[in-house]
């Protein structure tokens, strides 16, 4: 696979053993053994790589961990190993060990050395053992995880050397684990691993549970019996954080779900506009959020974190002016027609996907998630990503927002009083025709703001709204139209139904068990599950 | 009785459209059948999709039915049209037998190579056309029933029951999907050899089946003539204007609608079952809810309300279909198939049909007798006060 | 068990009998603890200001709205509770709305049609052919009301008051024991008001007829009993006069 | 502009023709018509869309040199909407309406389906250029696609080798359709067939356009720390591979520890993506951008200038089309006429450069050789090769991993003329 015949190879290393010497004496071997990480196969990169860790030296570890990245090349003007980051059509060279600048190369002029799983997992556990000294606390935790992951019992005096040096109780903690993961392989006595089952099964988590598991399974002994109860105290715990995930999936797919729901909850629940094309103002607010990250990737890229925070407003902006076009335009004429504006909105929302679909292309089209919308943290058991938190916390504040609106401001009592009463709010002064163009505006904007949020865990293309349109449905009338507690219940327990039936019956059947079961909702409660009772609405 | 429940809907009127729809059915079969110099031929190509169109067009007629005249939005009949689909398309699979690639005289193709080692139970009695001919109604209108019979009772009604039923095609659509079902999954039923002992795919055979479409659309079209010209066709338009009203005056509205819900489910059911063998596959994609949208908006079109009007909904919009998807205008054809649905609501709220008729009427006299057939706005009204 | 029975007995000579019938939306009493007798053949008239809860009443009379507790019979024996609009109907208990409520897309003949008494099952109805005898009848109610000459318009093209009127008709087609006929004369004029008053009062020679109405210038003119509702239950009963003294009924209707 | 208004024209002729249902549209004589039946709009725009202006470009691109036979192509664009029969229906129309020589389309295995019976009604040619499941070879249908063993296994081969990570344990997670059914059957006996415990092989399905993976993803990171190796093999359908690789990314399933190798998931995919969390997760194709072949480069360079977009990717369906497409331009010239039964027996045997530095061939079970290619995603949403199949793999149309299957060979060559030839029973089955 590498690009270099062997033979090549070896004299590029003589030589560059050679040119080394000459460098100032403290990088001399260590130059050398970067290079060699550039003149081989996997194999010979893998030995390279063995070779870096085994000195020992903590310079290595950013050196590998630009390896891992992608950032080493091979200079082809003289085999050595540079690290490289793209400007403009070339690269900016800078060695790898000392970060020296080198100059420049243009893209032929140097070769990626490619690196596979395999290598990423061999630099990890390497860098693991080097930085567990390190004098910052962060890159010990990591580290430490690394060691626990590789549990080489090779690693164990390194670990007590780190142990007692360390201060912060949470990376000991870590260390210590990963001494007892070590142990457990290696060929220390009876005691000792039971001591290290004891460790390990205070962490209670599903690595841990492998690990005694697979020492559960070994000879019979104390320490098979000590490594057995462990698994079934673990076993038992995990059975109950098992039951905490599924309510915590089953509130961010809910979240996903009110934020989906929610603009309907005002042009269907409140205006009695069957809103076919409230998919499609969700989609405008992904193609805005689209839009404006390309605009800031292209000219401010650092302020790539803020994307979202400035395609809030402004795809609030865009849908709800699309919302008060089309309200203006084509729905205005069809109040007290719930059936037909299913019909006129259903084609808003072909033009809409079309047009879509000819500007933007039928592809999808990239969202980024700013750093604060990726990667997760442990709580307990259950991993939660950030994406899904915020969109819980957003989900949750769009509806205060809506609420603090409709409850709080001459505007929602105005909307409150035209759905109520047109002829009488008319009478009373209120201007219904903007009343009414604004609720709409309001509910395509709040449909515009959930796209956003929808952009973080969904493809942005043209049929985004579709997949959303129906689920959307079924929460308002789950929830009961006209009353947006129970789009906020109704989503809530969809979403957790949802999720509590999926791992049981499969992803497509619990779909099934949940359209079911509001199908039978609604025989029970025809007006959902928050119905307004009373004359009024059934004369 | 029953020759009299059909006599009394035997006006001018219903004479003309049977006469043109049947002649339509035997006509443009035989022509295909001629040489392709003779001046009057029509290519193979025009009698599938006219095909087509006339089992879209008893859909059609099957939503009207339970939307304009008892006031019932189905946004779900797609799944009534797929059931029928699919029982037709069971038949045919087991007509294969052992013609299949991999020989298998029970098991279609599909669950041989997922490795099914018996056929499920609900493929039983498939193998012959009158178990079919009877699922093709009975499946659609058994659950037309039960859900109507759920329904209706709880008095869901309005945009309740459209979403609901929305909701029931859309769990047919992903049940049907799921490959565990025993229905060949996203590929559905295909690979179809012989209908009756007779080639599908045989000119003589397509003329047949042509010509069963157009019989089945007249047939469709005489019974809801029928019923709506019985005093159970008042019963239904006076449920759709003032739903309680008619409760009040001791008519027991959800067995109406029962009724009218299974008969047009079962219609559905039938049109279904005659477009597979023409179209030569049916898969779950024909439960999508947008399907259901689209046959409503064919009846939108066309006039709801008015018999004639689905049927002219479901050929001008599916016509429309097949012009636009091909050459340049292909990638404008949901802007135009948008447009229309939108000046269809604002400009001509009854529909094409609805709109002609409505000025044909309006010059003799304003009033007309008995049976006429009802200007949309009245039903709005009773819309809005729903 | 024993409750019904002992309304049962109560309720043995009166042809409507309300015991105690409270109703609430949402936590509004529309009806508290309401009692009322109807007996056959009685005309009775109820007034009361809005929100007295008198169209609840009759929601609940006609099976529209259950009650929440308390006993509705009709003839003594059937308990109204359990039955539903349609049985209810059929058991002879006609109703008018406030609103005329009659079938706008019908002619006026196919409305007295649909009402009139016989099939109402859907089978019956599918293969119903109408009879000499139906034609007669129908022909009969359209003189009584007056639409004989516009038998033939769509009922959305007639005149409010000749809804009420086709609505009125709609009623007697049904033959019904009980007439519930919710402000029969709002948007009359004078002289169509004093018509349907005659006109109720020839009713109410051959069945029970309870009228629901503001005007107390029509229900001076049925001169009837008078029941007076407020906040859901009976607050006077009697001549209009002796109600019309009643100190509680005066604080209701001028004391606010 | 004067060609739009002509196509306007004849679009009205065709209509008004078939509205009187009068004899049907006679072709012009000085072009040979190729048919383009990809959808536009609906669902499969999304993937679709590339393969019709691909199609555009090759016509193009052979105009330029001539055309054919010395007449020029002329490309008839239909748009079957993602919806299924409506496939069908454009099919006979171009077949019958439209007089063209050969159709190139359909990307789902649904659509092939449903236009199968057409084909072979109208005896015409359809060139299928997807990834697909196989279990199928018929005499109008060549499939420039990858079947199984030209995709799946190999990738599964990979893993398991030293290099690839010496995976142990499999999870198959696929969109609940036919073609990761299949293919998930094969690699369930395929693995088993190497040595793989029933207890290590997680199999499991989602819907079509699935979004929420959270339950899915910790199922798998759940089966992977049972310290073994794992890996996810994902046959994971367009759509739902975005949210799915987000929700990876996010619960920090690295490709070091989990590796995913998807047969689904290509440069048009990833274009929807930010990848850098992605890097080290695998696809396998026949083709990648990334594949530094003069060829490949040529064709780039000709692709962003025909699509004036130099953003544009390239990827394996496209080069399945461009196989398919020059395939039928050499089997074309080789027999002199357009005219089908011709052009299908002069296509088997055809041989014509891949866009990877090598030669496809087409066999006389109507698939073709291809190399085969396991691909690493970049954090710039390329893929690198990071192995390759020795030689080149020819398409295996029937399974030998499936029981019922095994028996069967497709030969479209005479004496044999058969697409599922039994060897077992010695009769060609099927009609």
């Amino acid at each position: 696979m590498r690009p270099f015949p062997s033979r090549l190879a070896a004299l590029a290393i003589i030589a560059l053993t050679l040119f080394g010497v000459l460098r100032p004496a403290f990088g001399a071997d260590l130059t050398a053994q970067v290079n060699a990480l550039g003149q081989g196969d996997y194999a010979a990169l893998e030995k390279a790589i063995g070779d870096l860790a085994a000195t020992g030296d903590p310079q290595v570890a950013p050196v590998l961990d630009a390896l891992s990245n992608g950032d080493l090349y091979v200079r082809k003007s003289d085999n050595a190993v540079v690290k490289a980051t793209k400007s403009g059509s070339g690269f900016t060279l800078t060695d790898p060990v000392t970060g020296a600048a080198l100059g420049e190369a243009g893209r032929s002029g140097v070769t990626k050395i490619k690196v596979n799983n395999k290598i990423r997992g061999l630099v990890r556990s390497a860098t693991g053992s080097l930085t567990l000294m390190s004098a910052d606390p962060a890159q010990r935790r990591s580290a430490a995880a690394d060691v626990f992951r590789s549990g080489d019992p090779a690693q164990i005096p390194l670990l007590d050397q780190a142990i007692a040096k360390e201060t912060d109780p949470g990376v000991k903690k870590i260390m210590t684990e990963a001494r007892a993961a070590a142990v457990l392989k290696s060929d220390m006595g009876d005691a000792d691993k039971i001591a290290a089952i004891a460790v390990l099964s205070t962490r209670a988590d599903q690595d841990a549970l492998a690990m005694l598991a697979s020492t559960a399974s070994g000879p019979d002994g104390a320490v098979k019996s000590a490594a057995a109860d462990a698994v079934a105290s673990i076993q038992g715990q995990l059975k109950l954080w098992e039951g905490v995930q599924n309510i915590w999936y089953g509130v961010s797919l809910g979240s996903v779900l009110l934020l989906a729901a929610i603009g309907l909850a005002i042009t269907f629940g409140v205006m009695g506009i069957i809103n076919m094309a409230h998919g499609e103002m969700v989609m405008l607010g992904a193609y805005t959020t689209f839009v404006v990250q390309e605009i800031i990737r292209n000219s401010y890229p650092e302020l790539f974190d803020w994307s979202l925070a400035i395609a809030l407003p402004l795809a609030f902006l865009v849908s709800g002016a699309v919302g008060v076009l089309i309200e203006r335009s084509v729905i205005r004429f069809l109040y007290g027609r719930p059936l037909e504006t299913l019909l006129a909105t259903w084609g808003i929302s072909l033009i809409l996907q079309q047009a879509v679909r000819t500007y933007f292309g039928p592809n999808n089209r990239e969202v980024g998630n700013p750093s604060w919308m990726s990667g997760a943290f442990d709580l307990g058991n259950i991993a939660i990503t950030y994406n899904r938190m915020w969109i819980v916390v957003f989900a949750l504040g769009v509806f205060a927002v809506l609420m603090l609106v409709l409850k709080r401001t001459p505007f929602g009592l105005q909307t409150r009083a035209v759905t109520a009463n047109r002829p009488m709010a008319s009478s009373m002064g209120i201007r219904t025709p903007l009343v009414d163009a604004l609720t709409f505006g309001l509910g395509s904007g709040i449909a515009g703001i959930a796209g956003v949020a929808l952009s973080q865990i969904d493809n942005v293309s043209p049929n985004l709204g579709q997949s959303y349109i129906i689920d959307s449905f079924m929460v308002v009338v789950f929830g009961g139209v006209g009353n947006l507690w129970g789009t906020l219940v109704g989503a809530f327990t969809l979403g957790i139904a949802n999720k509590f039936l999926e791992p049981y019956a499969g992803a497509v059947l619990a779909k099934i068990l949940v359209l079911v079961f509001i199908i039978l909702f609604i025989q029970k409660r025809p007006r959902g599950l928050f119905a307004l009772k009373g004359r009024s609405v059934e004369a | 009785m029953i020759t009299a429940f059909f006599f009394r809907a035997l006006d001018g009127k219903t004479w003309a459209v049977l006469a043109v729809l049947l002649g339509i059915g035997i006509a443009l079969p035989l022509l295909s059948l001629t040489d392709p110099s003779f001046p009057l031929h029509v290519p193979t190509y025009v009698v599938a999709l006219v095909g087509k169109y006339l089992c879209y067009a008893l859909l059609a007629l099957s939503v009207d039915l339970v939307w304009g005249y008892c006031g019932i939005l189905s946004l779900g009949h797609a799944a009534f049209f797929a059931l029928g689909g699919y029982a037709m398309g069971m038949y045919l699979m087991r007509q294969i037998g052992t013609r299949g690639v991999y020989a298998n005289p029970i098991l279609p193709d599909f669950m041989v190579f997922l490795n099914w080692t018996k056929l499920p139970w609900f493929w039983h009695g498939f193998d012959m056309f009158w178990f079919a001919a009877i699922m093709v109604l009975l499946v659609p209108g058994l659950l037309a029933f039960v859900f109507g019979w759920f329904a209706f009772r709880s008095r869901v009604t309005g945009v309740y029951l459209s979403i609901i039923t929305q909701a029931m095609t859309y769990a047919l659509l992903l049940a049907f999907f799921r490959n565990d079902m025993g229905f060949g999954g996203n590929n559905g039923l295909t690979d179809f050899k012989d209908i009756l002992g007779f080639n599908i795919q045989a000119p003589e055979t397509r003329g047949v089946l042509f010509f069963a479409s157009a019989f089945a659309l007249a047939l469709g079209f005489l019974i809801c003539r029928a019923v709506i010209a019985s005093k159970f066709g008042k019963v239904l338009i006076a449920v759709r204007d003032a739903e309680s009203r008619t409760r009040f005056i001791g008519y027991r509205v959800e067995g109406y609608k029962l009724f009218v819900f299974v008969l047009s489910a079962m219609m559905a059911g039938v049109a279904g079952s005659l477009y597979v063998p023409q179209i030569g596959i049916i898969n779950p994609g024909e439960f999508a809810p947008a399907n259901s949208i689209e046959a409503v908006i064919w009846v939108a079109v066309g006039g709801r309300g008015t018999l004639i009007g689905p049927i002219v909904g479901a050929l001008l919009v599916n016509f429309g279909k097949t012009w636009f998807t091909s050459g340049v205008l292909a990638e404008y054809w949901l802007f135009v198939l948008g447009g229309l649905f939108i000046a269809v609501t604002l400009f001509l709220p009854k529909g094409v049909v609805g709109t002609l008729m409505a000025r044909a009427r309006k010059k003799p006299d304003e009033t007309k007798a008995p049976g006429a057939l009802s200007p949309i706005e009245a039903s709005q009204a009773a819309e809005e006060g729903a | 068990m024993s409750a019904p029975e002992k309304s049962h007995e109560k309720a043995k000579n009166s042809l409507l009998y309300l015991d105690g019938v409270s109703v609430s939306f949402d936590g509004f009493k529309a009806l508290n603890a309401l009692s009322l007798v109807i007996e056959p053949g009685e005309m009775r008239a109820i007034i009361g200001p809005n929100g007295a809860g008198k169209t609840t009443m009759m929601d609940v009379i006609t099976g529209k709205t259950k009650p929440d507790e308390g006993d509705v019979y009709f003839a003594g024996t059937t308990d109204l509770t359990r039955m539903d609009e349609a049985s209810i109907a059929s058991l002879g208990i006609g109703r008018k709305f406030q609103k005329p409520t009659v079938f706008e897309s019908h002619t006026v003949w196919n409305n007295i049609d649909l009402a009139l008494a016989g099939v109402r099952k859907p089978f019956a109805t599918l293969f119903h052919r109408t009879s000499a005898k139906e034609i007669a009848r129908i022909e009969e109610i359209l003189a009584t009301i007056r639409l004989t000459d516009k038998k033939d318009w769509l009922a959305a093209n007639l005149s409010h008051g000749q809804k009420q009127w086709l609505e009125i008709g709609m009623l007697l087609a049904q033959e019904p024991q009980l007439l519930l006929v919710d402000e029969p004369v709002a948007g009359m004029t004078d002289a169509e008001t004093m018509e349907t008053a005659a006109l109720l009062r020839e009713i109410a020679k051959t069945k029970s007829v309870v009228v629901v109405e503001h005007d107390m210038h029509f229900v001076r003119e049925l001169d009837v009993k008078v029941t007076v509702l407020h906040q859901g239950s009976v607050l006077s009963e009697g001549t209009l006069d002796h109600v019309s003294a009643d100190p509680t009924v005066i604080e209701v209707y001028l004391g606010r | 502009m004067l060609n739009k208004v002509s196509r306007t024209i004849g679009a009205l002729a065709t209509a008004a023709t078939i509205a009187v249902g009068a004899t049907s549209a006679f072709a012009a004589d000085d072009t040979i018509k190729v048919g383009i039946l990809h959808s536009l709009s609906g669902t499969m725009a999304i993937s679709e869309t590339t393969l019709k202006d691909t199609v555009l470009f090759l016509i193009d691109e052979q105009n330029k040199k001539g055309g054919v036979l010395g007449k020029k192509l002329e490309a008839v664009v239909v748009d079957p909407a993602s919806n299924w029969p409506l496939f069908a229906e454009k099919a006979r129309e171009l077949i019958s309406q439209d007089k063209v020589s050969v159709v190139f389309g359909c990307w789902t295995s649904v659509s092939r389906k449903s236009v199968l019976p057409v084909f072979k009604e109208l005896n015409s040619i359809l060139f299928y250029p997807v990834q697909y499941e196989g279990e199928e070879s018929e005499r109008n249908v060549f499939y420039t696609g990858a079947a199984p063993n030209q995709q799946a296994i190999p990738a599964v081969d990979y893993l398991m080798s030293e290099e690839g990570g010496a995976v142990k344990r499999w999870v198959l997670e696929g969109t609940d359709y036919v073609y990761p059914r299949t293919t998930n059957k094969i690699l369930e006996a395929y693995l088993k067939s190497k040595g793989v415990a029933e207890e290590d092989i997680m199999i499991n399905y989602t819907p079509f356009g699935f979004s929420d993976w959270q339950t899915e993803v910790a199922a798998i990171k759940k089966f992977g720390s049972a310290g073994k190796k794992t890996a996810v093999v994902s046959t994971v359908n367009g759509d739902a591979n975005v949210p799915f690789y987000k929700e990876l990314g996010n619960q920090g399933i690295k490709a070091e520890d989990i590796p995913v190798v998807a047969f689904s998931v290509g440069e048009e995919e990833l274009a929807g993506i930010d990848t850098a969390p992605l890097v080290g997760h695998l696809a396998a194709w026949n083709y990648f951008q990334s594949i530094d072949t003069p060829e490949n480069e040529d064709f780039i360079k000709k692709w962003h200038a025909f699509i004036k977009n130099d953003k544009r990717t390239t990827n394996d369906p496209m080069e399945a089309t461009y196989i398919g497409f020059n395939a039928w331009v050499a089997a074309v010239e080789k027999a002199g006429t357009t005219q089908p039964d011709a052009v299908i027996d002069a296509l088997i045997g055809v041989s014509v450069p891949n866009l990877t530095g090598g030669f496809s061939t087409i066999m006389p079970n109507h698939h073709i050789t291809k190399p085969v290619y396991i691909g690493e995603i970049q954090d710039n949403g390329q893929l690198d090769v990071v192995w390759q199949t020795p030689g080149l793999v020819v398409g295996d149309e029937w399974s030998d991993y499936l029981p019922d299957s095994k028996d069967l060979i497709s030969d479209w060559r005479a004496p044999m003329s058969c697409g599922n030839f039994n060897v077992k029973t010695g009769k060609c089955g099927g009609s």
